[in-house]
């Protein structure tokens, strides 16, 4: 290697005749497979869609042309029966309300504490104690939801019972309490991002008419992050209809409509799991049930994520 | 003089087919046993799988709960090696077997008693008929409250806690309450997993559930046991009860089904040698009833000779009823 | 944006004013009043008043006053600390966690320092209009009422009226009169800006405080704006931030001018545009820096 | 117009209960803010309350027992580890591509545009799917292959050994009864020794040996021939198909070397075995044919000389071979060792190499890690598009400036610059991965289990399943080793929290 001695201040010439060409015929090669094998990445996923759609309208469609089954029955009765008696009832509104009492338990609990503490975190903490709290949360959000069951059945229905509420040993109280305390960081986290995207020239203007804070946060911040804030109710609403391990570890088995949380009830996914766990190889038609169900479950949270994500969408458009 | 003789000599074949088979491996042996089907079972082939496990680590065993009625489907598939059953196997799941080439052998391996039982809290239920039994438990039965039962009991709803339909508890229930051709009321609250319906009676006063003795000898404290009058007086499950056949009509045998072709492999063969080495053992341990020594020297041998089929048939696949020292040769 | 414009603005004067401001001042017809500016009473002392962030600190022992029902219009380049001095007077500061303040304020007699004062109460008699205008994302209607409805229970005839009264000062009241109850977000930015002094107006208020009014508005609008202040000055003390010394000069009484958190010169705007005291000043107003 | 000094209008509100109610709000806020707090400690504290006295090095290390004093995590814990690396392995191209494509390929033509948000808008759809219909979709699809390729466990089994020197042997497992066991070899490749660069023997073959025992049924084959050969099957005696590069004839000659052992484990270049003579045991692969070492279980090596040597490990040099006998090493000239032919074997019935896989799935870990992957695909796919976002347009005019072509502005400066935010999204979906039981619970079902997958197509435990297990039993005893479970999952977790919030620091340092 020799050092090429140039005269201060003078430029060498540019040599670009340094270096291999690169074939041009293999970048656009290269460039057209590396577009074909992102496309088939993001092509699996709508595929995940389809299959998901079709196995589940294939299997339905199969369940409600079995003998004993027909569409009617299904929507329109409300025993559900599957596994016992001389007869088998498919009529699948306990299951909807045992769903929507768990639901309804843990909406009650999540969305008024999730908010309140969003707006707590948003507009009134100090920001050493909100760098603490936003991390617990965090981590309340990442513990698994079996956890959360275990939770249920050791502490929350024993806590209960010892504070004299009649519940039964399984009940949708203790699972709608634990599905709340596992989607409260869903709405806190949500409810507070779409606070914090309220700009502060609003808030500055609130306060210069002589607000006070509650005056700042619930009339001009909270209704101007509305619509963010539903659609942090309805994504911890879509989760809370589709949590599994907690109901399966603490609402119990008994598909009754009951509007009485201390009742014990089965939810659409308590009937899922008890149909794959107890017999994962039949083909009768209490299995194929599980389809419908899942099926009916699917569009229950698909409608609720896509109106959650509708406002959620118009809300980030507002300021930008 | 001559039964004791008998045992010692069935004491003699288990532990030389013991022998035979695990002594002949030990370290070397290897590959997977996979076993599945009722939670009733479960604990016995639980418990088996990990004394096996520490004389033979390189044969690993699985044991999944999926019920009987589940097990027998995947075993009579061929997908699993050992099918766990609370019942003998029945006529149409052995078909199902033939149909796909699987030929198995039946081996019994404990008794267990059904039990019924109730909160401790309950304070009104002493004992119950069998006909109050049935009362309770037949569809379309009108009882909705303890006083539908009897008129002197509160006027408390019923809750009642049952296995899954799947399960050889709830055949055998089925078919001592209401008979093969009738059918179980449907407003129960039903699981597969037996710790759940343990876990329902005990908080609940006004509960009612049944399945295995096991789980009410695991849980004697919690729950409280009703016992049974089928004629001849009020009788709780207890391991003499069950053994003597006195807890009638609610005590039955357990099974394993074994795949003929898995036996030949060593390390099912291995398998199955220890199981009936130690299930009397294990099966007293995890809260059942053993079964005459006999009966273990007649399925080690039945093994050894790779006799198939279910001795609790008739020719015409009709369900044979007596005592398992009777049937089962 | 506006770092931009302040120069080529300046540019403009210098070569029509011949660096002369006071042309500009003098057509506008402000001087006429000079004397009265020295005789109003006095709405804010403000007395060796000095500010931190931390411990940066933004103003530096500053002490003048500001007199009732005039325009005081407070210049210097960007970061001198005028924006932070209007802050105080409302104690919007205290929305910012590291600022503190030492020295003397004193609004009509009240001591504005003072940690104990409602500083909700302070505000319903100092209010404000910002930078940008910042109108809630609620009607017109709800806009002005939002104020009122805070402090005082209305009946409808009443809040209509003061809806109308509060557009009216605020030269909106016609071009809304008939779209009162649509989205205050549709109107164009130089309306928006109208609606918010109209907002702070209704409240009530002694003092105007205007953070840099129309720096985010077109020519057009400023000028609407500026006729508004020339306005409202008969009814309100009004402390204005601007860069623009054109507009400092057209519509102040009293300027202050603030360089690096010093305030470097106050007086009346003619005085301080004409015959300025300081070199910094003279230079400042002259654009030879800034 | 009216001016400030007429009367105000309307009625004053006392000053005093709006500032009342305001405090009693923030009160009310504190309260419910610490709430959570409060709920999250009582969790945690009840839990390790419980589990505490359960947590020790046994716990990790011990299979599930009956006994809850004996139960351990370890068939769980290995479970999960390989669930979640493989769901990683899948999902990360898979997320991170979809998520390039969203970014960074605008659609131009009306209908691509149309396409584009439609991929955009399922992706957030996936996203609110319950992971239980993924459980069922994993079932029907992984687990079952829409029932279109029989039944996921039969013995029918694929054979595939790769030996030394690149030659690959397949076969397949036809039939498996007493009279006969059956095996196809379907091809013996020598393609790839030479693609290599090695040498291909010409004129030598491959010697095959069902091997049962003392009977053997010998076959030899040349590359790229099928051919099939059937044994009469004791089922008492292990059956092994070996495989040796020699010509025929050479295969009858006695051996003299005969090693035989259960595999133990394998490091780079060192098997380990466990014989059950001379207890552990050590070969260096380059004594054995069979490379893909994880299938080995049993394993024959001859040596052909005039003299019995006996080693625990056996390395062949260019000149010459190390025996390593009792820890003393002896040396043998190659030259001695002619005739040497080492055998690696396979027994039939058992897996291959840890990415093995055979149709349909089954229970196994690639089906579970499949289910798993679907469930978090479309978390990584918003946290990488996310990250991509928040890369400067500046960087990228920059370089397409230099000339790039889109693919190599995205590998070059993209990527690279979104690495940090797309890991920091994977770590958290993967924490997530590891929570889900659900759908695991519908694809592989609970089993007890004492052993830790070998390959892909193990049967597997997962850590929240078998926390499920624990605490839907019944005895009492069981929910405190429940509790030492969930210490050990929610520790994983925070450890993978911790580090998403290390990397997302350490990357705004870097950006400022």
């Amino acid at each position: 290697m020799t050092t090429i001695q140039a005269q201060p201040g003078a430029l060498l010439p540019l040599d670009h005749s340094a270096g291999r060409e690169r074939s041009r015929t293999l970048r656009r090669f290269r460039e057209a497979f590396m577009t074909a094998a992102l496309m088939a990445c993001a092509i699996f996923s709508t595929l995940t869609t389809f299959a998901i759609i079709g196995v589940l309208l294939e299997e339905t469609r199969r369940f409600f042309t079995m003998p004993d089954v027909s569409p009617g029955e299904f929507f329109l009765t409300a025993t559900w029966q599957p596994l016992l008696g001389a007869e088998k009832h498919f009529g699948v509104w306990p299951l909807v309300c045992g769903t929507m009492l768990v639901t309804g338990v843990s909406a009650l609990l999540a969305l008024p504490l999730g908010l309140i503490t969003a707006i707590y975190l948003s507009e009134y903490a100090p920001r050493g104690l909100r760098a603490v709290l936003k991390p617990v949360l965090e981590i309340l959000a990442g513990i698994p939801t079996v956890v959360y069951g275990f939770f249920a059945l050791t502490f929350i229905t024993p806590a209960l019972l010892g504070a004299g509420v009649e519940v039964d040993s399984y009940n949708a109280l203790s699972a709608g309490l634990a599905v709340g305390i596992m989607t409260l960081p869903i709405v806190c986290s949500l409810s507070e991002d779409a606070l914090q995207a309220v700009p502060r020239s609003l808030r500055e203007g609130a306060y210069a008419c002589g607000g006070t804070r509650l005056d700042v946060s619930l009339r001009v911040v909270v209704p101007a992050a509305l619509s963010g804030i539903i659609a942090s109710f309805l994504l911890a609403i879509a989760r809370a209809i589709g949590e599994t391990m907690i109901v399966a570890l603490a609402a119990g088995g008994l598909a009754q409509l009951t509007a009485d949380p201390r009742d014990q009830v089965q939810t659409m996914t308590g009937y899922m799991v008890q149909i794959f766990l107890g017999d994962a190889s039949a083909a009768g038609v209490e299995y194929r049930s599980s389809y419908a169900v899942a099926f009916m479950l699917f569009l229950m949270t698909l409608v609720v994520t896509i109106v959650g994500y509708r406002i959620m969408r118009r809300y980030r458009e507002e300021y930008q | 003089m001559n039964t004791s003789l008998t045992g010692a000599l069935s004491l003699a074949s288990i532990s030389l087919l013991a022998a035979m088979t695990v002594a002949q491996a030990p370290s070397s042996l290897t590959g997977t046993v996979k076993a599945d089907g009722s939670s009733t079972v479960y604990p016995i082939t639980e418990a088996v799988a990990e004394e096996f496990k520490k004389i033979v680590p390189g044969v690993n065993v699985t044991v999944g709960v999926s019920g009987t009625g589940g097990g027998f489907k995947r075993f009579c598939a061929g997908e699993t090696d050992i099918s766990n059953a609370s019942r003998p196997i029945k006529k149409e799941e052995s078909e199902k077997a033939a149909s796909s080439n699987v030929e198995f052998i039946e081996v019994p391996i404990a008794y267990d008693g059904l039990s019924i039982v109730v909160n401790p809290k309950n304070m009104w239920v002493n004992h119950l008929t069998l006909d109050e039994v049935k009362k309770i438990w037949t569809d379309g039965t009108s009882v909705k409250t303890w006083r539908d039962v009897r008129a002197e009991w509160p006027d408390k709803p019923i809750r009642i806690f049952s296995p899954g339909t799947d399960s050889g508890t709830f055949d055998y229930f089925k078919e001592v309450v209401v008979g093969s051709k009738g059918s179980i009321r449907g407003d129960m609250s039903v699981s597969e997993d037996d710790n759940v319906l343990v876990k329902g009676v005990t908080g609940d006063e006004n509960a009612i559930g049944f399945f295995g003795c096991a789980y009410y000898f695991e849980n004697k404290d919690a729950l409280k046991i009703v016992p049974i009058d089928a004629g001849k007086g009020a009788i709780a499950p207890t391991h003499e009860t069950i053994e003597t056949g006195t807890y009638a009509p609610f005590s039955r045998p357990l099974f394993i089904y074994v795949n003929r072709k898995a036996v030949e492999r060593p390390e099912v063969k291995a398998f199955v040698g220890f199981y009936l080495q130690s299930a009397g053992k294990l099966a007293e341990e995890v809260g059942y009833v053993k079964l005459p020594s006999e009966v273990y020297s007649r399925a080690a041998r039945n093994i050894a000779a790779r006799r198939t089929g279910t001795q609790f048939t008739d020719d015409q696949g009709q369900p044979l009823h007596g005592p398992l020292a009777d049937l089962y040769q | 944006m506006r770092h931009a414009d302040a120069p080529s603005l300046l540019k403009e004067s210098r070569e029509s004013a011949a660096l002369n401001p006071l042309a500009n001042v003098a057509r506008l017809g402000v001087a006429g009043q000079a004397d009265s500016t020295t005789r109003a009473p006095v709405a804010l002392t403000v007395r060796d008043f000095s500010a931190w962030y931390g411990s940066f600190q933004a103003i530096k022992s500053v002490s003048f006053e500001v007199r009732t029902k005039r325009v005081t219009a407070l210049i210097g380049p960007s970061g001198c600390g005028k924006s932070t001095f209007l802050r105080w007077i409302n104690r919007m500061n205290d929305m910012v966690a590291s600022a503190r303040a030492e020295g003397t304020l004193n609004l009509h007699g009240i001591d504005l320092l003072d940690q104990r004062m409602d500083v909700v109460d302070l505000r319903r008699r100092v209010g404000m209009v910002f930078q940008k205008p910042n109108p809630f994302p609620k009607s017109i209607y709800d806009n002005i009422a939002f104020g009122p409805r805070l402090h005082r229970s209305f009946r409808r005839a009443e809040l209509d009226r003061l809806v109308e009264q509060s557009l009216r000062h605020a030269a909106l009241w016609e071009e809304v009169k008939d779209r009162l109850h649509d989205s205050a977000l549709g109107l164009s930015g130089g309306q928006q800006q109208r609606l918010c002094i109209a907002r702070a107006i209704a409240v009530g208020p002694e003092v105007l405080l205007m953070d840099e009014p129309c720096s985010a508005l077109d020519p057009q609008a400023t000028l609407r704006i500026e006729d508004l202040i020339r306005q409202l000055r008969s009814e309100y003390t009004i402390v204005i931030v601007t860069h623009n010394m054109q507009q400092a000069a057209r519509i102040s009484d009293v300027t202050a001018f603030f360089y690096e958190g010093a305030l470097i010169e106050a007086g009346r705007t003619i005085d301080l545009f004409t015959k300025p005291q300081k070199k910094q000043t003279e230079e400042y107003v002259t654009g030879r820096f800034g | 117009m009216s001016g400030p000094d007429e009367p105000l209008l309307g009625r004053e509100k006392p000053a005093w209960r709006r500032r009342l109610i305001d405090r009693l709000f923030v009160i009310g806020c504190v309260a419910s803010a610490f709430v959570s707090v409060l709920i999250l400690v009582v969790l945690l504290g009840s839990i390790v309350v419980r589990g505490w006295g359960h947590l020790d090095w046994a716990f990790l290390n011990h299979y599930p027992s009956r006994n809850a004093a004996d139960a351990g995590l370890k068939a769980a814990l290995w479970g999960t580890i390989w669930l979640c690396a493989t769901c990683m392995i899948l999902a990360l191209p898979l997320g991170v591509g979809a998520a390039i494509l969203l970014e960074e390929y605008a659609p131009k033509g009306l209908w691509a545009r149309r396409a584009h948000s439609f991929v955009e808008l399922n992706i957030r759809n996936l996203a609110g799917v319950p992971s239980i219909v993924y459980g069922i979709i994993g079932l029907t699809v992984f687990v079952r292959c829409f029932g279109l390729l029989g039944n996921p466990n039969q013995y029918d089994q694929m054979i595939r050994a790769t030996l030394a020197n690149g030659v690959v042997v397949q076969g397949m497992l036809v039939e498996d009864r007493p009279e006969s066991v059956v095996i196809d070899v379907t091809g013996v490749d020598g393609g790839a020794a030479q693609a290599e660069g090695m040498s291909w023997p010409t004129g030598v073959e491959v010697s095959l040996a069902l091997v049962q025992g003392e009977t053997e049924k010998l076959l030899s084959a040349k590359p790229g021939e099928a051919v099939s050969f059937s044994i009469r099957r004791d089922y008492n005696l292990p059956l092994d198909l070996a495989f040796a590069l020699a010509p025929a004839e050479e295969w009858e000659t006695p051996s003299v070397l005969k090693v035989d052992g259960v595999f133990r484990e394998s490091r780079p270049g060192l098997l380990v075995l466990n014989d059950p003579m001379e207890g552990r045991m050590e070969v260096p692969t380059t004594t054995v044919l069979v490379r893909e070492s994880f299938a080995v279980r049993t394993h024959e090596f001859y040596l052909r000389s005039n003299e019995v040597v006996r080693g625990d490990s056996l390395s062949i040099g260019e000149k010459s071979a190390t025996l390593v006998s009792g820890g003393r090493a002896r040396t043998i000239n190659r030259d001695d060792i002619q005739g040497y032919r080492s055998i690696g074997s396979l027994a039939i019935g058992q897996e291959e190499s840890f990415f093995y896989v055979r149709l349909p799935l089954g229970g196994s870990v690639l089906a579970g890690a499949l289910t798993l992957m679907l469930v978090i695909l479309p978390v990584v796919i918003i946290s990488s598009q996310e990250a991509i976002r928040a890369v400067p347009k500046s960087l990228r005019e920059g370089a397409f400036a230099a000339g790039a072509t889109r693919w190599q502005m995205v590998s070059r400066m993209v990527l690279p610059s979104a690495m940090p935010g797309i890991m920091t999204g994977a770590i958290l979906a993967m924490s997530r991965a590891i929570g889900e039981a659900a759908p695991l619970l519908v694809v592989g079902g609970f089993l007890f289990i004492t052993f830790t997958p070998t390959n892909v197509m193990s049967d597997f435990a997962a850590m929240p399943l078998q926390i499920y297990q624990w605490a839907s039993r019944p005895q009492p005893e069981f929910y405190g080793v429940a509790a030492a479970g969930i210490i050990v999952l929610v520790a994983v977790l925070l450890g993978f929290n911790a580090a998403a919030i290390l990397i997302r620091q350490k990357f705004q340092k870097h950006t400022r």
